[in-house]
């Protein structure tokens, strides 16, 4: 294979926008339901064996990032694709939460009108979240954020004649316009200023008299085709930065852009639920990574010292400590008071990010590679945690829904003795939510603590344990509610169990479970070894090659 | 001939002040279809400081489109067409920008007619006061 | 010899569109209604855009200068041209239609509206 | 005025001055520049170059060049996002349907006449706004919207109702616009399946050879510049974009009896 | 001298873009603002032709002086006309 | 003076009233008492620019640009429709 053109990396999500692209056409054609749950089921799997390939590749075959061309253009030319190990992690957990969501749908939306449409919105939602893992180019990253968006939009609108559905997709789409535009703003300024708008050009202009010496050729290489960099780029880089994270902290939900989560996400259908606490917030919080790591990330022009000693890096870091400290306080808290089973879920998933961005921060005060390494691996296994445990939490709530439709808490007393897989499903699940020993979500909290600590953030690793104990009560409520009255009477003999949720939640179960047992058995090292070296020197200086290899190979 | 920096600075600021202006139109208008409006302006204003962005001002002649006219003596018409041309990327990012723009307006105008239709009204402050 | 002809003959076409222009443009600002302000954009709407179009497609096709494309824009001028010729009466047409069964302007100075007093008339 | 109002006016106050300050400091240094900034000279000098043809774009038009050669992969996830909101709007349409028992009203015989002469007029300069798109001004998207004029006029003027019974009825636009969306995919990638079928190393995208991709678009036929997948991908997205908003227009123009009987 | 004109079209366009815009934002009937918002929006193409944009200025005209006030008209017909009190 | 110097001199002598005419015609727009006067405004306003962007053309010697003035005359007549038919009918598609 010629280098620069694995066709594996730039397929996928031009692959799934074709497929939806079909599906009106197959609409004139075929009316049976059951060909389009078919139809999603097989790009969901032929997705899902692209990113397993993609990660196969770039960890096992190859080592190191590797990149696709779009056009057989060079980088700042052209669009890049670069897939890390960071990207190949993330991708490859869009392939697999994306399945069983389309497995899931297939069983929820069975009946449901208007399904072809139903799953164009979620093969372009797949798409774009693919591509925003893969991309290497900050326009194309605005681009795939808004095709996110508006599915995400289409999919919260689905259920047209409930007010409240309405009501969030409206707050939901406004602000996200106006989030997005800022974001294009922000790259107007990179242009501006650095006159190119591609990641790892970005990232070496960035660290311009820094890099030029530990790494002469991509300084030379990227200088030759856009130049040095104009005016002011340090000022530049600060409002891009703040645009940039304005947009980003939409997209993940966090403190003052939160409120459109928990109206947004419990009034979505329940699959489309699943997908955006499991996968879209996500995104969010990985273009930050992205961002403030590999772009603007050690030995930065933000690095330079502004005054009263601290330079722009700290300011921005105690910025993200401190919203996400807020949405994990604030998240916890007002999950407690909630009556609604897929609210208290919406509210979790704000604490949650809320503890992702607080890693994020403690990156961004790591001085030596090991507490870079220590937090980049504690943010991705939290996001790897989340994502399964909370799909799996918003399953089994559509499991009640579906059978009782109601979504009080207090409506569904003892309806949890009914069902019995169903029930475990939701005791694990919140279990492993919350953080107890056998499920993975306890080593990912236990590891953001270490890395808060090790950052000489004791204060924010307080406030974690804390967001945790107090998390713990909304937790309880629910699964107090569900399981521990006496059986409904009214229920009795009309609920009964579905294959298809059940092994579903069988399987889930079986993937929280065995992430905590292999984070015990080494899993942590493996992923620390894959993502660990994401924010510091080598794994940028990876990205970077990856991204220069491929004029050498032309030459 | 030097490019009059007054006429920079008034076309930047006005367009900030329009920044502005849709921004209070977002956020403090009640009328869901006037924020809709100021959405519009607002995406319009960043497309328009992008293509300013990209502007130049040659030091002989006056600026020319991006778009090769003369190639009858390729060498020398690529050379004044480098040197006279204004840049093309800003411009190609926002003919994307305009119509994810439009895309997404398209869609919000929908949801702002179904909003209509489920709660009698496009009023925030009215829809507040009745769920309450 | 026949580009100067061109050039001078689209310079005078200009030249009234000019003076057209500016008279529609003070009639639009000094004119008391909307009806009578419909007078002044007649003028610059034809005199005033459709007029000096035509002479831009004269001034173009003397312009050797340009090259090959002075034909385009000779070309694309004169579809402008009459484009805005079919499509500007039509408009205004429909404005004043629109305006006068919805009673959108105020008729003040107006002492007798012949239209109304038609459409009535038509009706019974 | 109320508290809040004044808070909101006094920040947008201060970011519009932090903005303007910046900007003044010379955060996007100075505005405009003499020269333009070095990426943009490589796109203007490689759009057109007959002389090296594995680094080229094959058109005079270079904003044309870098939305469909250059960075394509932007505009096909653009047309994506288009596309997307216009089967967001359906889903919430789902299921109406407009019937054809009353007369369209429409507006007075003059705008009708006149509309009805200019649907010649328009369609006319539309497709070679799209033709000419890798050689003038233009494009797809360009002539998409210039086209979508005529459908707004015939919608406005003529009534809806009068569209659907000349035959323009939503399968079929919704047929065309996937046709259109189709042909772009398939310009994306036909390299990439030519070259899978001769054996010769390709790209997504790509347009004319490249020094390792020996494969490429015809550039010229008969001393025609035809710019390889431009004018290709030009025409899809024009017949994309115009099946598009007439989809869209024709969803907004029914009217609200019709869609109450669904809706709620 | 041509570009001093040109320089002083830039300038009285963009102030009439301000007005508009502040028009439009301020004003409580919908279709006036409708109105004023397609007057900012040429006086944007105008920008956009001046700085050398031909490609952006014709898809701009469509969209923001022709699309956008027709959706926005649609949507003020088939909901409110005033905003606010 | 040649044929180039003296089309470029007689253009710049007609641009100021050019200036003039639309500064007038924008306050008006502006100021329009009621919504048909704005439209009435912005539609003479719209078709002079037209024919100014012609002749702006040539002066920057870019016959390329002609195109957006018939854009702009189209859409600017769709502006009218679009008002007119909100005033006269209950529903705009009817």
């Amino acid at each position: 294979m010629v280098t620069g053109n694995l066709i594996s990396i730039g397929i996928i999500p031009l692959l799934l926008t074709l497929a939806a692209f079909v599906i009106p056409l197959l609409s004139l054609i075929i009316k049976e339901k059951l060909f389009y749950h078919m139809y999603a089921l097989v790009f969901g799997i032929i997705a899902l064996t692209y990113t397993i390939l993609n990660f196969y590749l770039v960890n096992i075959v190859y080592g190191k990032p590797i990149a696709y061309f779009f056009g057989g253009w060079i980088a700042p030319i052209g669009i890049v694709y670069v897939v890390d190990g960071l990207s190949s992690v993330l991708g490859l957990l869009v392939g697999i939460d994306m399945l069983f969501i389309i497995i899931y749908s297939i069983w929820y939306m069975w009946r449901e009108e208007g399904i072809e449409w139903y799953y164009t919105l979620l093969l372009l939602l797949e798409a774009s979240m693919i591509g925003i893992v893969y991309t290497g180019d900050m326009f194309n990253l605005f681009v795939m954020i808004e095709l996110l968006a508006i599915s995400a939009y289409g999919l919260v609108a689905f259920y047209r004649n409930k007010k409240e559905a309405i009501e969030a997709t409206i707050k939901y789409s406004l602000i996200g316009a106006t989030a997005t535009t800022m974001f294009f703003l922000s790259i107007v300024f990179l242009y501006g200023t650095y006159g190119t708008v591609n990641m790892a050009d970005l990232a070496v202009k960035a660290r311009s008299p820094w890099i030029c010496e530990v790494f002469s050729e991509a300084c030379k290489f990227f200088s030759a085709i856009s130049g040095t960099s104009y005016g002011n780029p340090v000022l530049a880089t600060a409002i891009a930065i703040a645009f940039a994270l304005w947009a980003f902290t939409f997209k993940a939900a966090i403190f003052p852009n939160h409120f459109w989560l928990p109206d947004a996400h419990p009034e979505a259908p329940t699959p489309v639920s699943a997908a955006l606490s499991g996968l879209v917030v996500k995104m969010g919080a990985y273009a930050t990574l992205r961002v403030l790591y590999t772009v603007f990330g050690l030995n930065t022009l933000i690095d330079i010292p502004a005054g009263a000693g601290l330079s722009l890096r700290d300011v921005l870091a105690y910025i993200v400590l401190i919203l996400g400290a807020v949405s994990a306080i604030a998240g916890s808290l007002v999950m407690i008071i909630q009556n609604d089973i897929k609210r208290i879920l919406a509210y979790s998933t704000i604490a949650h990010l809320g503890l992702v961005f607080m890693g994020i921060g403690a990156v961004m005060h790591g001085s030596s590679k090991a507490v870079v390494s220590a937090a980049v691996t504690a943010v991705v296994f939290h996001i790897i945690n989340h994502s399964f445990g909370k799909s799996l939490a918003f399953m089994v709530s559509g499991a009640y829904i579906k059978a009782t439709g109601t979504r009080n808490i207090l409506e569904l007393r003892g309806v949890g003795r009914l069902m019995p897989i169903t029930s475990t499903a939701l005791v694990l699940s919140l279990l492993h939510l919350l953080g107890v020993p056998p499920f993975g979500g306890f080593f990912s909290k236990l590891l953001l603590f270490n890395a808060l600590m090790m950052s000489g953030q004791i204060v924010f690793a307080i406030i974690l344990v804390l967001s945790a104990a107090i998390s713990m009560l909304g937790y309880m409520r629910v699964i107090v509610n569900i399981l521990v009255p006496p059986r409904p009477s009214k229920y009795i003999g009309i609920i009964r169990e579905h294959i298809v949720p059940s092994t579903l939640f069988i399987i889930l179960i079986a993937i929280i479970t065995s992430i905590g047992i292999l984070s015990i058995v080494g899993g942590i090292a493996y992923l620390e070894n894959i993502v660990g070296s994401t924010g510091w020197i080598d794994g940028i200086r990876n990205y970077i090659n990856s991204v220069i290899s491929f004029y050498a190979s032309i030459k | 001939m030097e490019f009059p920096i007054i006429v920079a600075s008034v076309i930047v600021v006005s367009l900030y002040v329009n920044l502005g202006i849709a921004l209070y139109g977002i956020f403090a208008r009640p009328s869901l279809v006037k924020k809709l409006l100021a959405i519009t302006i607002l995406s319009d204003t960043a497309n328009a400081f992008a293509v300013l962005v990209g502007y130049r001002w040659p030091r002989t002649g006056t600026p020319q489109p991006p778009v090769l006219m003369n190639t009858t003596n390729y060498n020398e018409s690529i050379k004044y067409y480098v040197e006279h041309a204004v840049d093309p990327l800003p411009q190609a990012l926002v003919l994307t920008a305009i119509v994810i723009g439009l895309a997404v307006t398209l869609f919000i105008a929908f949801i702002i007619i179904q909003y209509y239709r489920l709660h009698g009204t496009v009023d925030v402050r009215k829809t507040k006061a009745l769920s309450r | 010899m026949i580009n100067e002809v061109f050039v001078y003959v689209g310079e005078a076409l200009v030249l009234i569109g000019v003076f057209c222009d500016i008279a529609a443009a003070i009639g639009m600002l000094r004119f008391p209604n909307f009806y009578t302000r419909m007078h002044a954009a007649t003028v610059g709407t034809i005199g005033g855009a459709v007029v000096p179009l035509i002479g831009v497609a004269l001034i173009a096709l003397g312009c050797d200068w340009l090259g090959s494309y002075r034909f385009f824009l000779a070309g694309a001028s004169i579809v402008a041209g009459i484009l805005i010729m079919l499509l500007a009466p039509v408009g205004t047409h429909v404005l004043a239609q629109a305006t006068h069964k919805a009673g959108l302007a105020p008729k003040k100075p107006l002492l007798f509206d012949h239209l109304e007093e038609e459409q009535r008339g038509g009706k019974k | 005025m109320k508290k809040s109002e004044v808070c909101v006016i006094v920040s947008i106050i201060i970011f519009i001055f932090s903005l303007a300050y910046i900007t003044s400091l010379g955060g996007l240094g100075y505005l405009p520049p003499v020269d333009v900034r070095k990426l943009a000279q490589i796109y203007l000098s490689s759009t057109y170059n007959p002389f090296e043809p594995t680094n080229t774009s094959s058109g005079y038009e270079s904003v044309t060049a870098i939305v469909w050669d250059f960075r394509g992969l932007d505009t096909f996830f653009e047309t994506a996002v288009f596309y997307g909101a216009i089967i967001a709007s359906i889903a919430v349409y789902r299921g109406v349907s407009i019937s054809t028992k009353k007369k369209p009203i429409g507006m007075s015989p003059i705008a009708k006449t006149i509309t009805r002469l200019s649907t010649v007029l328009i369609p006319t300069v539309a497709a070679s706004i799209a033709f000419h798109g890798h050689l003038t001004p233009g494009g797809g998207f360009q002539a998409g919207s210039v086209a979508t004029v005529v459908i707004v006029l015939i919608v406005m003027v003529f009534g809806l109702r009068k569209v659907i019974l000349k035959g323009l009825t939503k399968p079929k636009i919704l047929l065309l616009r996937s046709l259109g969306l189709v042909g772009i995919g398939l310009t994306a990638i036909g390299l990439v399946l030519a070259g899978l079928v001769i054996g010769v190393n390709a790209y997504i995208f790509q347009n004319q050879a490249k020094p390792i991709a020996h494969i490429s678009y015809p550039m010229w036929i008969d001393d025609i510049l035809v710019g390889g997948s431009l004018l290709l991908f030009n025409l899809f997205e024009f017949v994309a974009v115009m099946a598009g908003f007439a989809l869209v227009l024709m969803l907004f123009s029914i009217e609200e009896e019709e869609v109450r009987k669904v809706i709620k | 001298m041509i570009e001093i004109f040109t320089l002083a079209f830039l300038m009285l366009v963009s102030i009439a873009s301000v007005i508009a815009a502040f028009k439009a934002i301020i004003e409580k009937d919908m279709v006036r603002a409708i109105v004023y918002s397609a007057i900012q929006s040429a006086m944007y193409a105008l920008i956009f032709y001046v700085l050398m944009a031909p490609d952006i200025v014709l898809v701009y005209i469509p969209v923001s002086v022709g699309i956008t006030p027709a959706i926005l008209l649609f949507v003020t017909k088939k909901t409110e006309r005033y905003d606010g009190d | 003076m040649s044929l180039e110097q003296q089309v470029i001199t007689f253009i710049l002598y007609v641009f100021p009233f050019y200036l003039f005419a639309f500064t007038l015609y924008i306050v008006r727009a502006l100021k329009g008492p009621t919504i048909p006067d704005t439209v009435l405004a912005i539609d003479a306003l719209s078709f002079d620019i037209a024919a100014f962007l012609a002749l702006l053309s040539i002066i920057y010697r870019s016959p390329i640009l002609v195109a957006c003035t018939i854009v702009l005359a189209l859409w600017v007549y769709a502006l009218d429709i679009y008002v007119s038919k909100y005033f006269t009918h209950k529903e705009l598609g009817e």
